[in-house]
């Protein structure tokens, strides 16, 4: 008879507060669960009766990871809500802008939080002694993309020149020429990045299940589209209420969504099996060295998607240089807008999976309803589901064992549970 | 065109007495036996490389100098907080002696009455040590010396000498006792209690032939003076050395501008008449 | 402050926060990495697994938002010498004291999670320092990288941790960015803690005050300024209130608030 | 010497050629506003600038400025840091050239300050005549700085489709020499220029409402004037006024450090009279408490103070810190406040 019960306390590594509660007895699973304890934060109700252009300054601060995410979606709303249009330049600057944060936030989970788990290290920090080059390459890929996010929005972290229609402050040629350089020069680290990832014994475990992301016809979709299903459904965001279907579990701060299935999976795994034909070249390289090919099943392999995507973001960030480079850069100002009732709902594909934001104005310009539906809380019934997959298959082994194996699970999921501390349904009238 | 003003010379600290809970002096030796060649009332820059600098007046007087000089320091910050955690052979820096002192030679031939309060005594103890090295030269001494505490007077076995000698006329005061503190008879020094313009009443002054000098913090100079003024002593007879924040001791940074006079420059001892007008001296 | 190795031993500790702040120690490595020669991390949940409660410093990033968060801020309190509040949650509220102007805190919960919301423990959101007592507060949301590691060579100096008390236009000027209020866009500079070197003003948007209020903030002065930028009054409210909601609509009564 | 002349389309070949031996410092745009940085493409130099937004001072005292260096440990070390390049100053207006005289006495008098008169010495002066107001703001003619009469190496006068140049040093003489394409002026342009000078003048409104040689004895009885406590109700405390105006040279000291605390530096930063920390002592006493206080000893640096310590007034009228003050505070119109209520 085993009686085991593994309760791992606030996960470390990663973005928030989780808990692991397995209860296995006579080799039956009593609670199997990723809990959400993070002090909630209440952005909804208390973005309303702010000014518009303060939201997507205060939505950043839902996370500081994907700030740059929160920020852009939440603009693209309200400026759906008051009909302003982007100029051109501003459009590629966003998706410059987006790239920059996708390749900082998966290097950072790759290297930081995942990596360390192959190596034996409990963080990045003794992985300096392990692995010194990979620590500085990540360092330094790091560096990159925080750098390609401050040229444009100021900072990482809390872009200040992000705001509703477009950018408060323009890069110039001469910097856009040199972050040119420094990307072309990162394509060596993104070959050693995916070397290294390739080398890693992943835990074997396949589930499938519905993957959403967004799609475009044109590109591989981060910065606006259509909700895709893996399943064979495709919505308008402003329908994208029929795949959130929100409910509330009594464990967790994060709310629980549904679409087709029990669950689903959103981030960069959903977003490789949906799009990958739209990937760069190079990206598709990558993914054949990791020995994926769509439709990749194994969830674990979320990280591998996410080496993928930097590949992919280093060199349609080149690209989206060039292209502002012929056209030439031009300072601006953001676009103008016009103060009025309206109501807007917008989404990016952000690190962690599809983001919607949805507002509703006054006609003084002030926010009178707000719904933010977050990646993490997409994925937290899928992970649930994927974990009660997983035990019955490991619950065998060594429990220190067990216990690395779930905590990996939770990682490869990549939850910044501080966004995802969220949120109901709202009327908007 | 290479030297540089606020280049330090590294010098050696000696030895470090604990004065008060709060006050400790500081021997410092300049390197070759090099002597500072001050006057009595003026000030070094004193640097703890990685800190920073403050302004401190030296408390030692040249006459007995032997070769090296001591600083009197209360601990209240950063640069004084890492000077109080520094050793007997620790290397700090030394720009100066900076800025104007004690005018000697108008109190040759005169009365001197001083009236330090608190740490005000450090600076006043360099011209009262020169003072008595030259007693001949002057005529009454008279120190008058207050502290918040019995345990907050500073130098306490020269104030011992100086209520002892005969030709000195020196009254302690404190303003209160220390609470629970048992002072051995040696140790106990006869003190007034009250604030130090509690002894202005118990001295009589041969007003217009006396030079009377204060230091201390700026409520205490400002009873002080009621009561030097009181006395009938002249304004032009009255010195006072004030304290300002300086960052280059060399009348540049403008800290310690006072209206149009420069602190470190102009002062720190100014001649009361010339300073009374000014709202921000006082 | 040193144990025998001579590093202190430092931990990081998070509350309700989006942990940018976190993120920016982290990223502060790419160009001090030397900081962990300086300093030996015992905890840092988002970064390490390994968990050390024997501390002496120990940063602390997040609001106070529920009566559970109390004792683990007690217990922090206890163990550290130095306890230093990591960001604006921590020293200011930040954005989480934006609920706190909500009419009644019963409905924003209902608001967010409907009829489950009694699950959901929740009260004013308030800086640490309400709570326990603070040595130090490095301020803004996010921190700046380089103010965080000049504080911690400044408290491992044993000098104070030497945030500036001046506005942000000092910084400002220094740079020589062309104003913004020259040019009619609304700006909380004047009245708003330095130490950001003007980043926002900079990138050409208006200081917003996430590094709090300057000890004697001329409030009156600035609503005078931003009515003449063509706020509306709530807008300037609003604006003011921003990242100082804790302290109400005015960044007087935030006086005394100082950051060392 | 003889008056030369320096064609517009030489001017760009002649940084150019500058540029490969100096640093050349100029006014170029920034934003909406102008500022004077080095030059890294001729094309980017406007001798056509109104104003800019801090004063060409930042090339003498720059904002942050390391006076030394030094090692920690058992036997700490100091080297004196001189932070000087060879620097062509392009483009000074004839107020910031008044203003960076002043500089000069209170920088070198007494206990010169070899950090700055090294950067001085290393700098050639290259000033442009004002013919027409910068804005609205500048008051030069009435605080008599609106000629040029010394200080410069070359002054440029333009004529048109050419600078006249005025050799004012034999550095001057040399420079143009060496590395300008220049001729002698004609009989007429000399007169030309002549011309433009003598008759500017009218173009300049005399703003201040009284002889700015009035100014000293004029603050002395303004010390307790109400005018303070108006400035105290608007005042930010922000220095801006004293960041950029072109005499204020107060500075800060601070010593940095590495992370392992084995060397640093000394820096010199800009300070202002106007902060509230800048008189604070310990003990927390601060001898200029309130925001009207800083403004009136502002006032009574630029009309009075510096005046009786260096012979010049420390305002040269450049309009600055009236430009750049968030609460508008104008020290103009705070001179004729002062001057109507009293005299
Ligand atoms: C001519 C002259 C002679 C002097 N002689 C002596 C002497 O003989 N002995 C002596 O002990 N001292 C003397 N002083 C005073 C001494 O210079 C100061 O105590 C010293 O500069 C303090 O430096 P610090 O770095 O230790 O303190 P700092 O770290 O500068 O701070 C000192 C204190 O000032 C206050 N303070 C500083 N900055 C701020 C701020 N931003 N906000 C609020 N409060 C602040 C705080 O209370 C702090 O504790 C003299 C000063 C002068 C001008
Ligand atoms: S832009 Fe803002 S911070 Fe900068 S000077 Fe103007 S008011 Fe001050
Ligand atoms: S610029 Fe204006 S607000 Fe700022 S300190 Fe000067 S006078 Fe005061
Ligand atoms: S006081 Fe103002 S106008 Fe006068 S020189 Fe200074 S900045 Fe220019």
């Amino acid at each position: 008879m085993t009686t085991m019960s593994v309760n791992v306390h606030h996960v470390t590594r990663v973005e928030g507060h989780g808990n692991i509660v397995v209860d296995a007895r006579n080799g039956d699973i009593k609670e199997c669960r990723f809990e959400v304890v993070e002090a909630p934060r209440f952005f909804e109700a208390f973005v309303r009766g702010r000014p518009y252009t303060e939201l997507n300054h205060i939505t950043s601060r839902i996370c500081g990871i994907c700030a740059v995410g929160h920020s852009t979606t939440s603009a693209m709303a309200t400026e759906k809500a008051l009909g302003v249009e982007l100029t051109d330049q501003a459009q590629l600057l966003r998706k410059l802008n987006f790239h920059g944060e996708i390749i900082d936030s998966h290097v950072l989970h790759a290297y930081y939080l995942v990596a360390p788990d192959f190596f034996g290290a409990g963080s990045v920090i003794p992985l300096i002694d392990v692995n010194r080059e990979a620590v500085e390459r990540a360092l330094r890929i790091k560096k990159l993309s925080g750098d390609l996010c401050a040229m444009i929005g100021g900072r990482h972290t809390h872009p200040c020149a992000l705001v509703v229609g477009g950018f408060t402050h323009t890069p110039t040629e001469d910097e856009l020429r040199a972050m040119r350089e420094r990307l072309v020069a990162a394509r060596e680290d993104m070959d050693a990045s995916v070397e290294l990832f390739s080398s890693l014994d992943w835990p074997q475990f396949e589930r499938e299940t519905e993957y959403i992301s967004l799609t475009k016809d044109d590109e591989y979709a981060f910065v606006g589209g259509r909700i895709k299903s893996s399943d064979g459904f495709e919505y308008p965001v402003e329908d994208y209420k029929k795949v959130t279907n929100e409910e509330m579990v009594s464990f967790s701060t994060a709310k629980w969504t549904r679409h087709n299935r029990e669950s689903y999976m959103v981030g960069a795994l959903a977003r490789f099996n949906n799009n990958f034909d739209q990937l760069h070249p190079k990206a598709k390289d990558a993914a054949a060295r990791l020995g994926m090919e769509p439709i990749v099943t194994n969830p674990f392999l979320n990280t591998g998607a996410q080496v993928v995507e930097m590949v992919h973001c280093v060199e349609d960030s080149i690209k989206i240089i060039d292209e502002l480079l012929e056209r030439g850069v031009n300072p601006e100002d953001p676009a103008e807008a016009e103060v009025k009732a309206g109501e807007g709902v917008d989404s990016c594909d952000v690190p962690r999976g599809i983001l919607f934001h949805h507002y509703a104005y006054d006609d003084r310009g002030f926010c009178t309803d707000a719904n933010c539906i977050i990646p993490t809380n997409q994925n937290m019934a899928n992970l649930n589901h994927d974990m009660q997959e997983l035990v019955p298959q490991i619950i065998d082994r060594p429990q220190d064992e067990v216990r690395l194996t779930l905590e990996m699970l939770v990682r490869a999921y990549d939850p910044c549970i501080s966004c995802s501390t969220h949120v109901l349904t709202v009327e908007f009238v | 065109m290479s030297t540089s003003i606020y280049k330090p010379e590294m010098a050696r600290l000696g030895n470090v007495q604990q004065m008060t809970a709060t006050e400790k002096l500081f021997r410092i030796e300049l390197p070759k036996g090099q002597s500072l060649g001050h006057d009595p009332g003026q000030f070094v820059m004193l640097s703890v490389l990685g800190v920073g600098e403050a302004p401190i007046s030296i408390t030692s007087s040249p006459s007995r100098s032997n070769g090296d000089f001591e600083l009197c320091v209360r601990k209240v910050g950063d640069v004084t907080g890492a000077l109080h955690a520094m050793q007997p052979g620790d290397r700090l820096g030394i720009r100066g002696p900076f800025g104007v002192g004690f005018p000697m030679d108008s109190m040759r031939g005169k009365d001197v009455l001083f009236a330090p309060g608190g740490l005000g005594l450090a600076p006043l103890r360099s011209l009262i040590n020169q003072v008595l090295d030259e007693r001949d030269e002057f005529e009454r001494v008279i120190i008058l010396y207050g502290a918040r505490r019995r345990s907050e007077l500073l130098f306490r076995d020269e104030l011992n000498e100086w209520v002892e000698r005969d030709d000195v006329e020196c009254l302690l005061t404190v303003d209160c006792e220390d609470e629970g503190e048992e002072w051995q008879p040696e140790e106990r020094l006869e003190c007034n209690i009250g604030v130090i313009t509690t002894l202005f009443p118990e001295i009589e002054v041969d007003a217009k032939n006396t030079i009377a000098i204060t230091c201390g913090p700026p409520i205490m100079y400002h009873f002080v003076l009621m009561e030097m003024l009181d006395k009938g002593i002249p304004e032009s007879n009255i010195y006072l050395s004030l304290e300002r924040r300086m960052k280059c001791g060399v009348g540049k940074c403008g800290h310690c501008q006072i209206n149009s006079l420069y602190c470190c420059q102009d002062g720190p001892v100014f001649n009361y008449a010339d300073i009374k007008g000014f709202e921000e001296a006082l | 402050m040193s144990d025998t190795n001579g590093k202190p031993k430092v931990a990081f500790f998070d509350f309700a926060s989006c942990e940018g702040c976190q993120l920016t120690v982290v990223d502060s490595l790419q160009t001090h990495l030397d900081l962990l020669d300086a300093v030996e991390i015992v905890q840092f949940r988002e970064a390490m697994t390994e968990k050390g409660e024997d501390y002496q410093i120990a940063f602390v990033e997040g609001s106070c938002t529920r009566e559970k968060d109390e004792d683990r801020l007690f217990k922090i309190r206890e163990q550290a010498d130095l306890v230093v509040a990591l960001g604006a949650c921590a020293h200011t509220g930040c954005v989480n004291a934006l609920k706190n102007l909500q009419p009644s805190l019963d409905e924003v919960r209902e608001y967010v999670y409907g009829d489950k919301a009694d699950w959901y423990d929740t009260y004013p959101a308030r800086p640490i320092s309400a709570v326990i007592d603070v040595d130090a507060v490095i301020p803004g949301c996010p921190i700046d990288r380089e103010e965080f590691v000049k504080v911690v060579k400044n408290l491992l100096l044993g000098k104070k941790p030497g945030i500036p008390d001046y506005p942000v236009c000092v910084e400002c000027k220094l740079k020589e960015n062309v104003c913004l209020l020259l040019e009619g866009k609304p700006c909380l500079g004047p009245v708003t803690r330095a130490g950001c070197d003007a980043i926002c003003p900079t990138y050409g948007d208006g200081c917003e005050g996430c590094r709090g209020y300057i000890p004697e903030p001329n409030d009156n002065a600035m609503k005078d300024v931003l009515d003449e930028a063509g706020l509306t009054v709530e807008e300037i409210m609003s604006r003011m209130t921003m990242f100082n909601a804790y302290y109400g609509p005015t960044a007087v009564t935030q006086e005394g608030q100082a950051a060392e | 010497m003889s008056l030369k002349i320096l064609d517009k389309e030489a001017v760009a070949p002649l940084i150019e050629a500058l540029m490969a031996d100096y640093r050349v410092v100029g006014p170029q745009a920034k934003g909406s506003k102008f500022a004077f940085d080095p030059i890294t493409d001729p094309a980017h130099l406007r001798l056509d600038y109104d104003t800019t937004i801090l004063p060409p001072k930042k090339v003498f005292q720059p904002q942050h400025e390391r006076l030394a260096t030094f090692t920690l440990g058992e036997d700490p070390q100091v080297e004196t840091a001189i932070e000087v390049e060879p620097t062509v100053l392009l483009g000074m207006h004839a107020c910031d050239l008044h203003a960076l005289n002043l500089l000069d006495k209170a920088f070198s008098e007494d206990y010169p300050d070899a950090h700055y008169l090294s950067r001085r010495e290393m700098t050639l002066i290259v000033s442009l005549e004002c013919l027409e107001p910068c804005d609205d703001e500048s008051f030069c003619r009435s605080m008599g700085t609106l000629e040029a009469d010394e200080g410069f190496d070359l002054h440029l006068t333009d004529l048109g489709e050419a600078y006249a140049v005025e050799i004012g040093t034999e550095a001057g003489a040399d420079l143009l020499a060496k590395y300008g394409d220049v001729r002698d002026a004609t009989d007429a342009e000399a007169s030309q220029k002549a011309e433009l000078q003598s008759s500017k003048i009218k173009h300049f409104a005399d703003r201040l409402n009284f002889d700015a040689a009035e100014l000293p004895s004029l603050l002395e009885e303004a010390y307790d004037h109400p005018h303070w406590e108006e400035l105290e109700e608007r005042c930010f405390a922000c220095g801006s006024c004293t960041n950029v105006c072109p005499t204020c040279y107060c500075f800060n000291v601070v010593d940095e450090v590495n992370l392992a605390l084995t060397e640093g530096e000394r820096i010199r930063h800009w300070d202002s009279c106007q902060l509230a920390e800048f008189a604070r002592v310990a003990g927390g006493e601060n001898f200029r408490e309130s925001r009207g206080a800083r403004q009136r000893h502002r006032f009574m640096r630029k009309g009075k103070y510096l005046y009786e310590r260096f012979g010049a007034l420390g305002c040269v009228g450049c309009g600055r810190c009236i430009r750049t003050c968030p609460s508008s505070i104008s020290i103009l119109k705070g001179f004729n406040t002062i001057r109507a209520s009293l005299r």
